[in-house]
């Protein structure tokens, strides 16, 4: 079973944190997972940078650009990964854009995953259907879980159809907005986590996009299965350092 | 037969498509599932021609230059949007999606823009309609751009700056997408060209074909046949230039010729020719030829045009491309200036600097006597003013 | 009845005429000799309308302007000239002088500019035809409307500096007058209103009068009837209000507004209000109203817009004016200014200063819901930008 | 007889001299009128400034600003003139542009012509048609001489009209150009001067305009009755002061 299944069938409250590769340091990346396996987290989402991720806010971009600037490459990205498994065993996935990944060569980037210890990935920008035409046999083939986004404007038929897709979790995007961390979630967002639940989807929910407290991860934490943090934790690592990524997990976790 | 056209998913050949996040799936949805009911109603129709007419100007003239065709000893016409309100092909369009975003019930415009062209037109249009206006504009281009950005603030348009990446037109339209994500029930992005995730590229080139269905009308008239040899036109995006092309796609006797700018010369390191320099990938939700590193992340292009600064081409131009159909030629600053010159002292007509690119194919192909060329005169030279005079030293 | 047109001596009652030294005489002579039977020879009116459908864009839009409508509760018309190549109604009195000009065989071209605009429609129209061309244009102006000249240098035009008196439109015109006199042979004049000695006001005007003939067959299509209640123009010299009034002129069922620059008020002592701060007398060549000092010394005109900043009007004009015939209306720089924007963002068009004057009536005068107002809408506000940018802070 | 009439009766190589009364300085109309007439020129021909003289070249253009600058009006040369007749007897015309003319009103400005002596006119943009229309019943009633020009480009027809309505002498503008000095005249002009002299006029003619060294002059007088010097003469009394009037005539005479 990938690792991502068997954490949601362990564990609850799950928290999942993103960082970009290359960033603050080049060599950042072991480090960083290091820090967030010591912390106790229960999932890791790395980051491939990207010139122009459009559904990402200023916090990402801006790492995105400095890790470029840095002398990150996909090449590099495997390179640094193949250290992954000795330093820890909880799920690890890659998000990033189609592009990249495209020129690097879908298959040969998924084979490369696979062999780093890589359990799935999130392409905000490949949608469902194309992959499900396209690709869907390539991440079978090397045993990588692929999770999809849906948001407070996904009509039910399609989020049916992202489930039937996903395997892992679904990445339930808490508003209207690109990344970012807030401080709470309005009762829009409330109805809307309410309602994706009454749905009974087949996988379960992660929610992400604008959490980086205590409040706003226990509120996600109620609704769903956990929650993904990004932004709050970049601008953490960026202004304290990497080294303290502990206390970043706890004062969210508490 | 091949068919030149966007087919029923969104694609010409292999490229198009709508590579979106998931955030924008409804408002793509939306777009795709009504663009063609709504933009073929009667209804709409009507609005948009009486707007095109009384608003815009058309029809634009189909004027043979007669100065230019006896000097290169063929037959020139050129399509003249420069005549456009505005001054240039953009507000086609712009017309035809604040219609639409009307009807589908919007109340928020936002659009991107690089040169100030699009977010002229854009802010224009909302003036007219009295819609709010946001235009995202690199941060560097606002700067080089000045006279535009103040007709878009006299229009009541909002410009916001775009201060990531390279601060220009592809950093602009991330920020237009990232508000678009931000705000999708009551706002409509109004893309500037032939690019972004299917519909756009269609739409688009939909709004701009009137370009092609006048000119096929005016020649026929002139003529006495509606089929010229050769249409030609600059390519940014693209939109001037599908436009223009639309009606002959599939008519293999017309031959397409798209100019690229070259910059400072295709090996340079500084230039827009991307049916040269780019690979096929990702760009703003749409699968063409693009600009970019090895590892897929995009380039900035050069050119001394602002409106042909940009590190794709719609899908149905990288498809002219790679099915040969269309005939690619990349022009260098130089000889751009030189051309803008030249048109400006033949034929008393000063082009936009993209437009200028244009006209200088007429030194790179030969022409014979009897061939009928069409040029689109996609916009005039007034917002490159002070690019040709510290050029000229004027 | 009365009428408003010229009479076969060149006058409109009291005033026209062509007080003109002998040494111009033989050009004047041969210009009135010749001037209706050119300009009304099919071989002329040919070549005429085609340019100014191929070349220039017409006709031009008779646009309703619905939200400006809604907001004054009666209804707006637009007549278009601003979509005019080149940008204002100018162009269409040197496309004609230019066909004439060649047929007199005439080798170079001079002409007077105060903004810039009708050295750019000159320069144009040489460029056009391959004829030399030579614009004389104030030292000050020069220096205040640099967009503009480089537009004429981009054209192929010679800009000389008129370096006498107040260094602006007049002096820039007794330049050319100077010229004219020194190369009586081979060069034509071309003047840019109805100003001047006869039959430049009577030429001009019927050159221009295309503005009004259009009007009146679109109105017809629009609204079941080709009479407008109120036709309203700014008068500079005249030749926007002119080409708008002249199918009109004699039907005293269509009021007519000529809008004048009031400056910073008209009596601040900077104005160019002509009928209320001038009175008859003699510029270039023109029995007309003028500002004056008691002593007959022309005074110099102060307006924000450059083309509206000229110590004389037009003998039609004066006679609207002393015959009760025209209503005049002087507007000042602020309103102006605040007219400009105001339009700019309720109907997406950003008018010249000049013609952002005319609109400012609006407030000055009452209309009924059914009447029918017809602006001539003379340019674009493109020209005017950095104008527009420092008043309004932008 | 007319003082313009008799001196052509009675002289030949007539010098005419204009300049622009207020320049250089305000008053200094009746000081140079008395340089010139101790000077022995034959004729005078006063310049009533003008904002916009279209007909003259710079220097003329020049010194009529600054008279003009100077405080110079209409009212206040005729004050002036109040004193000509006791300093000279030879013949004045007064030249001036229509406009400020006809805004003294033409009948007072003609009345107060005769009053302080003035012998003539030249209005340089009043045309003969006009002038025989509504204006020579004035001039007539006041004994004012009124002069016209011609060019090369006038026709014979015009000629003679022209010849018909002046009464005094003709003035033969010398080619196609405004006012001011050139170094010799060229063959075409020497053809248009014998052509003009062939058509036996019933005015004497004085050539002007170009002309402002001995060669110019005596060129003009083998043509014609003889020469109006204007540019040169200012410019030179510009540059050595009216006091130096009697070199400069010198000079060009010989
Ligand atoms: C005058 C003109 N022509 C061409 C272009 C290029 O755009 P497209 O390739 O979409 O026509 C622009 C863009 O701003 C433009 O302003
Ligand atoms: C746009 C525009 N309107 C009006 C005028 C005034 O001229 P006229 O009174 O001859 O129309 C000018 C002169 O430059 C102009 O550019």
């Amino acid at each position: 079973m990938n690792r991502i299944n068997q954490v949601f069938k362990n564990s609850k409250d799950i928290l999942s944190i993103y960082f970009t590769s290359g960033f603050p340091k080049l060599d950042d990346t072991l480090e960083i997972i290091k820090e967030l396996d010591n912390s106790n987290v229960q999932m890791i989402e790395i980051g491939l940078p990207f010139s122009d991720p459009l559904a990402d806010g200023p916090t990402i971009q801006k790492s995105s650009e400095i890790a470029l600037k840095n002398g990150m490459t996909t090449d590099l990205l495997f390179k640094q990964l193949n250290g992954l498994r000795a330093i820890t065993d909880i799920p690890v996935v890659i998000m990033g854009y189609f592009n990249p990944i495209l020129q690097y060569g879908f298959e040969k980037f998924c084979r490369r995953c696979k062999n780093v210890g890589i359990d799935g990935l999130i392409v905000p920008d490949l949608p469902v259907e194309i992959y499900q035409k396209d690709y869907i046999k390539i991440t079978e083939k090397f045993g990588l879980n692929m999770m999809f986004l849906i948001t407070p404007q996904t009509s039910n038929e399609r989020i049916y159809k992202i489930d039937k897709f996903s395997n892992g979790f679904i990445y339930m995007v808490s508003s209207y907005s690109v990344t970012g961390a807030k401080n709470s979630f309005d009762e829009y967002q409330i109805d809307y986590f309410k309602r994706i639940n009454k749905m009974k989807l087949s996988n379960p929910l992660l929610i992400g996009f604008g959490i980086g407290n205590n409040n706003t991860y226990k509120t996600a934490c109620k609704y769903s299965s956990g929650a993904i943090i990004g932004s709050a934790f970049i601008k953490h690592i960026k202004r304290n350092g990497v080294k303290s990524t502990k206390d970043f997990i706890s004062e969210i976790t508490e | 037969m091949e068919n030149f056209n966007i087919n029923k998913d969104g694609f010409y050949g292999d490229f198009g498509g709508a590579f979106i996040p998931e955030m924008l799936q409804p408002n793509i949805d939306e777009l795709q599932k009504n663009y063609l009911k709504i933009t073929e109603s009667t209804d709409f129709k009507k609005e948009f021609n009486k707007l095109l007419t009384d608003y815009v100007g058309r029809p634009t003239p189909l004027y043979f230059a007669k100065r230019l065709s006896n000097k290169y000893k063929t037959k020139i016409y050129l399509k003249r949007e420069d005549l456009c309100h505005t001054g240039a092909h953009k507000i086609n369009n712009t017309i035809g999606q604040i219609i639409l975003a009307k009807k589908l019930g919007k109340k928020r415009i936002i659009a991107e823009t690089g040169a100030g062209q699009h977010g002229v037109a854009t802010a224009t249009v909302c003036a007219l309609m009295g819609i709010e206006c946001v235009v995202y504009m690199g941060e560097i281009d606002i700067s080089r751009q000045a006279p535009n950005v103040a007709r878009m603030k006299m229009l009541g348009a909002k410009v916001r700056s775009a201060t990531s990446g390279s601060r220009t037109l592809k950093d602009a339209t991330n920020e237009a997408i990232r508000d678009w994500i931000a705000n999708p029930i009551d706002t409509h992005y109004i893309i500037g060209s032939v690019v972004g995730p299917h519909p756009y590229p269609d739409m688009v080139a939909r709004f701009q074909s009137v370009i092609g269905y006048e000119t096929k009308k005016q020649l026929l008239e002139m003529e006495q046949t509606d089929k010229p040899t050769h249409v030609i036109a600059c390519v940014g995006g693209g939109s001037n230039a599908a436009g223009l092309f639309y009606p002959f796609l599939n008519d293999l006797d017309v031959e397409i010729v798209c100019v690229e700018a070259a910059g400072k010369g295709v090996n340079s390191g500084e230039s827009a020719a991307t049916s040269i320099l780019g690979t096929e990938g990702i760009i703003h939700g749409s699968k063409t030829l693009l600009m970019q590193t090895q590892d897929g992340q995009i380039t900035e292009p050069y050119s001394i045009s602002a409106g042909l600064d940009y590190p794709g081409i719609g899908p149905m131009h990288a498809n002219l491309f790679k099915s040969n159909r269309g005939k690619f030629i990349s022009i260098d600053d130089d000889d751009a200036m030189k051309w803008g010159l030249m048109l400006s002292q033949i034929e008393g007509i000063i082009p936009a600097i993209e437009t200028s690119h244009a006209f200088a194919v007429l030194e790179k192909m030969d022409f014979n006597r009897d061939d009928i060329i069409i040029f689109n005169c996609s916009g005039r030279g007034d917002k490159d003013l002070d690019t040709y005079i510290n050029y000229f030293k004027l």
